[in-house]
């Protein structure tokens, strides 16, 4: 699955994007964010503020909890600033 | 007459004021919001999604559309890096009564502050930046409509 | 920045939104009444008293300034006769942040249907034309501040 | 005294405004109403809705139970309708 990252989120990663082949029991974005933070840097210090990240689901706002099956592409950000 | 643009370069208010045309149309309110010179920064760099921000303005633009009965609607949205004094976004509703158009105008920067993947970032003289965070204020007064 | 205008002739609001000037400058609301085709109107005729019209309009925008903390605030207002579609009034109102700017054009606007001397007539087709009553409506929304 | 009119009260009037000595015992806006609609036409009409009528003396505006003591102008006129 192709991973993007925005904002503040992509600079704490160093970079835009990530391709990642996900275990079979990683189903939700929360499973992600776990996994990924387990890794260790640059993961753990960008997720480390879990209750300011924001998702998407090939381009579709979701949810924490949602479910990455059959998802191509996830989006992590911070919460917008616009306007 | 719907008018959605998600762009680098500047544009002119007053331009875009001009396209709206309808025998109905009594009442354009409009708001263009600007770079200030906050926190002493010499510039903001605004990020965006390359498919869900466009996405997003235009449900944004519908939605208020229905809502308010608008004759017509404009909202622009710059990215890239912006100097003090430049415009960021304006909007602008177009209706029969006042009312509506100006409570248009209010309810799509409440929304646009916290529906839109937009991202700010300050730019300071030294070189350094910061990215601004989401307020509370904007969250609670988006959620209030 | 004060820019108040009684006059006769048309004028483009995008011009009148350029003037704002302010490092300060964050936020610009604007509004514009045009003349619209209800009741099968074919003009308006807009009467004026020729020193307390003028008089009404600074103090409006005084007022509206100290409320709002204004950094600039514009009224124009026009007289005599007026074809469909063409402007009758523009206010417009520039502060740091956005609340402010918005609060005041609606202010502004509620207020110049109490308190500043005008008067509109609207003429018809066939050449008759009838003065427009004042709605209790604006009444109570301009005695609600 | 000078007394100007504007708008429907004007058309009704048939002109801009009069030029009127009032007696001594007029001395408020509605003494000054009422005397004049007492004459007949055109006041009677102009000024048959008296709720109706604003009025402005000197350029100020004021109620209808002002003095009109040293003022040089009375403006009758209806609600204003701008905006």
């Amino acid at each position: 699955m192709k991973i993007t990252y925005f904002a503040k989120t992509r600079e704490l990663m160093g970079r835009d994007s990530d391709s990642i082949d996900f275990p079979t029991d990683i189903h939700t974005i929360d499973d992600v964010i776990e996994y990924l933070s387990a890794k260790g840097a640059p993961y753990d210090v960008a997720f480390e503020e879990r209750n300011s990240l924001r998702f998407a689901l090939d381009n579709e706002l979701a949810q924490n909890d949602a479910s990455i099956n059959n998802i191509s592409e996830l989006a992590i950000f911070p919460p917008v600033t616009g306007g | 007459m719907q008018h959605i643009a998600l762009q680098a370069k500047a544009f002119d208010a007053g331009e875009e004021l001009r396209k709206f045309e309808s025998k109905r149309l009594g009442a354009i309110a409009s708001f263009s919001g600007l770079v200030r010179s906050e926190n002493e920064i010499r510039a903001l760099s605004i990020e965006h999604h390359p498919v869900m921000t466009q996405k997003a303005l235009e449900k944004l633009c519908d939605i208020t559309t229905q809502r308010y009965h608008l004759l017509g609607v404009t909202i622009i949205h710059r990215y890239g890096t912006l100097k003090l004094g430049e415009p960021i976004v304006f909007v602008a509703a177009a209706s029969e009564h006042r009312k509506e158009a100006m409570e248009a105008i209010i309810y799509m920067m409440d929304r646009l502050k916290t529906d839109v993947p937009l991202w700010k970032k300050e730019i300071f003289a030294d070189g350094s930046s910061r990215w601004i965070d989401q307020k509370q204020s904007d969250v609670e007064r988006s959620s209030s409509w």
